[in-house]
């Protein structure tokens, strides 16, 4: 792998685990909402 | 001690609401409820042990959130339904353990267990005391203390009817000496004598 | 009626008292922890190979981890919990919690000693390691116990009557133990002449200080009760 | 809070102006020329380095969080601390990933022993514990101070831990080429690090602000829980129903 590999993969890595702690948020925030809504 | 419009709450579970509740200096009051009702939390809420959701009181002069509550609480005496005693010392040893943290006197622990009649179990270990000679102990402890403010949780449980008594020295001694007492319990006949009055927690209110 | 509290420095000698006395009736400490540390001196060697001088070698750093990992259980034994109404006691008996922490941290300390001293022993024996300017260490191994069961004693305030309390206390107290880890292990590397001890010693006595402040400092909110 | 103002928690400003920020970093990063030494590898630096600039601002922020809270016992503190912490974590994490994968083309390992990779990771564990700690407690006033505690605990030994580190590191000098400040950076590349620093000091608030947000709705469910019928203590307790007897003592 050159040097523009190892920087891609890099950033790829990153950008994938963002991704994912950004829809867990989502997710969560979404799920809470609905809970909140059930006991109201 | 007072509480004025006081909530408190466990985990999601309301036990007490919008309770209002005194105790005068020399008063012993009984607090009766079905289980569950939230007697016992009401007197860890009393205690400062237990921070309230809402509203106010104030317990031997001091608010019982303020930070004047870490010196008034050296001035209560709790008796738990559940003994405190480490099981792994012997009676003597608790006794000694907490009468060097309070700074009582050394001999007033031999004094308080021979007053409730344990001075010939002294050196056995609270494990392998029953609980009606724990919660005996736990008079002792008390009686060694003298608060200013009592709270009995349950205290007829398990004893004789020769220990009884201790219940009601110390309930006497406590008022006689400017203190107030809070019992708790189901046995109406033995508290209603004790006190000058008994209130009830029904719904989380007291009536 | 009120009285006097009995002094800060009667409170912290009655809870160092108390937990000794618990240990000592029961045995925790010495039947199963001190044991279990000894065994993990013995099982090392299995696993890495019995060629002597490389456990002559990697031998102390093996027995500092040992300690840093196994002597934390000291700090989460049996007979230093309190039940909930055990807890309700003490705030209810005035206890100042700065002695309240001192002394069961003292009770730790003293505890942790003993299982360095046997678990050490074994560690001499088993991988032949030089004891050259010994001396060191009679600041060291205190040191370390005394770093170990300050933090243990944190940790498991932090973590008093929760379920996973037991499993946390290990996970939390490791990354703070650094400091104590790189002090012993690097005190004992430099035992060889013309090296200086000095920095490691200071380093392990900063990190005792530092743990003893943030126990001053959150003596009183940890003992509240809830 | 504007993410919270929204049903749906829609795009804010802070989450536009975040994405705005990470593109044009992004093309500050490919765009640039190659550096002197490590060619394009290089690049990885603008990754690595902001993200754990950020991470320690993230629990900068938590610490001011935990004081403020044992100060004021004020919830909103909490909710602040758990949020600067979670993100902390999380940009930790990407500072090992992306450190790790600029060490292997570089050093030919995934991992050096530097004091400054070793004490990302120590850093990473504490934190951890922080989160599992909060896990463990289910009463929110008293995750709040216990959490808090463990916090100011840390912090205080954090410190001592740097120190212990780099002092190591000191005497076990492993040679230059574990110098990730051997980088030549000056001019374009100066400007393409700041942009990254930027950007994700954007991502990291407008993360923080969510996790604030929904923790503040996790409160509000634990509340609403509590306000819900058969919550009150005695309830859910009735007189026993076992034979006749029983009622007739009591009627």
């Amino acid at each position: 792998m050159n040097g523009w590999g190892w920087v891609l993969w890099g950033y790829g890595v990153v950008a994938a685990a963002l991704a994912l702690y950004t829809w867990t948020l989502l997710t969560r925030t979404r799920a809470a909402r609905r809970r909140l809504d059930e006991l109201r | 001690m007072e509480l004025r419009d006081v909530s408190a709450r466990i985990g999601v579970t309301t036990i007490v609401r919008g309770v209002d509740f005194a105790v005068e200096a020399n008063e012993a009051v009984g607090l009766f409820g079905a289980n569950g009702a939230g007697k016992t939390t009401l007197l860890r809420l009393i205690a400062t042990l237990l921070p309230p959701a809402a509203g106010t009181g104030k317990v031997l002069g001091s608010d019982l959130v303020g930070p004047g509550r870490y010196r008034v609480r050296a001035r209560i005496g709790l008796i738990g339904h559940v003994p405190s005693l480490y099981p792994e010392l012997t009676l003597r040893e608790n006794l000694e353990f907490v009468a060097t943290v309070v700074g009582s006197p050394a001999g007033s622990v031999d004094a308080a267990l021979a007053s409730v009649g344990l001075a010939g179990a002294a050196t056995r270990r609270a494990r392998d005391c029953s609980y009606g000679m724990q919660r005996r102990a736990e008079f002792a402890r008390e009686l060694m203390r003298r608060p200013a403010l009592l709270l009995l949780d349950e205290p007829h449980t398990a004893l004789d009817d020769s220990a009884v008594a201790i219940v009601e020295h110390i309930v006497s001694a406590t008022c006689a000496a400017g203190g107030g007492a809070v019992l708790v319990s189901h046995d109406r006949g033995r508290v209603e004598a004790l006190t000058s009055r008994t209130v009830e927690l029904v719904g989380g209110s007291i009536r | 009626m009120s009285r006097e509290a009995g002094g800060g420095f009667a409170q912290t000698l009655a809870i160092a008292r108390r937990d000794l006395l618990r240990e000592q009736r029961v045995g925790e400490v010495a039947w199963i922890t001190i044991p279990f540390g000894a065994i993990a001196v013995l099982l090392v060697p299995l696993a890495v190979g019995t060629d002597l001088p490389t456990l002559t070698r990697i031998g102390p750093g093996l027995y500092w981890a040992v300690v840093l990992l196994f002597g934390v259980f000291i700090a989460v034994r049996k007979t230093a919990a309190e039940t909930p109404a055990q807890r309700d006691l003490i705030s209810l008996l005035g206890l100042d919690p700065v002695a309240g922490f001192f002394g069961r941290a003292a009770a730790s300390s003293i505890l942790l000693l003993g299982f360095e001293l046997v678990v050490g022993a074994v560690a001499v024996a088993l991988y032949n390691i030089d004891l050259a300017r010994w001396p060191w260490m009679i600041l060291v191994v205190p040191g370390a116990a005394i770093g170990l069961a300050l933090l243990g004693t944190l940790a498991a305030s932090i973590t008093a009557n929760l379920s996973t309390g037991p499993a946390l206390v290990p996970f939390l107290v490791a990354p703070l133990a650094v400091p104590l880890l790189l002090a012993a292990t690097q005190a004992m590397d430099s035992l060889r002449p013309g090296d200086s001890i000095l920095p490691w010693v200071l380093l392990m006595v900063a990190a005792d200080l530092a743990l003893a402040i943030a126990g001053v400092l959150t003596a009183r909110p940890l003992q509240e009760t809830r | 809070m504007n993410a919270s103002g929204h049903r749906m928690g829609g795009a804010s400003w802070l989450d536009r102006a975040a994405l705005a920020a990470v593109a044009g970093a992004l093309a500050l990063a490919f765009l640039t020329p190659p550096e002197a030494t490590q060619g394009n590898v290089a690049r990885l630096f603008y990754l690595h380095v902001p993200s754990v600039s950020v991470a320690y601002m993230a629990f900068a922020l938590a610490l001011v969080a935990s004081v403020g809270y044992l100060v004021s016992r004020r919830m909103a503190f909490d909710h602040l601390a758990v949020a600067a912490a979670e993100v902390g974590v999380v940009f930790t994490g990407f500072t090992i990933l992306a450190g790790m994968i600029w060490a292997k083309p570089t050093w030919g390992v995934y991992w050096t022993w530097s004091a400054r990779l070793t004490l990302t990771a120590i850093m990473l564990f504490v934190y951890i514990g922080y989160l599992a700690l909060r896990r463990a407690i289910e009463d929110p006033q008293a995750r709040a101070r216990r959490a808090a505690i463990y916090g100011i605990v840390s912090v205080v030994q954090i410190p001592v831990v740097h120190f212990s580190v780099v002092w190591w590191r000191d005497i076990h000098q492993l040679g230059t080429v574990a110098n990730p400040t051997g980088i030549q950076m000056d001019g374009i590349l100066l400007v393409a690090f700041f942009a990254g620093l930027v950007a994700f000091t954007l991502v990291a608030a407008a993360l923080v602000t969510r996790r604030y947000a929904l923790a503040v709705l996790e409160a509000g469910v634990h509340d609403a829980a509590a306000r819900g019928a058969g919550a009150l203590a005695g309830d859910a307790v009735e007189a026993p129903r076992i034979g006749a007897r029983a009622g007739e003592e009591h009627g």
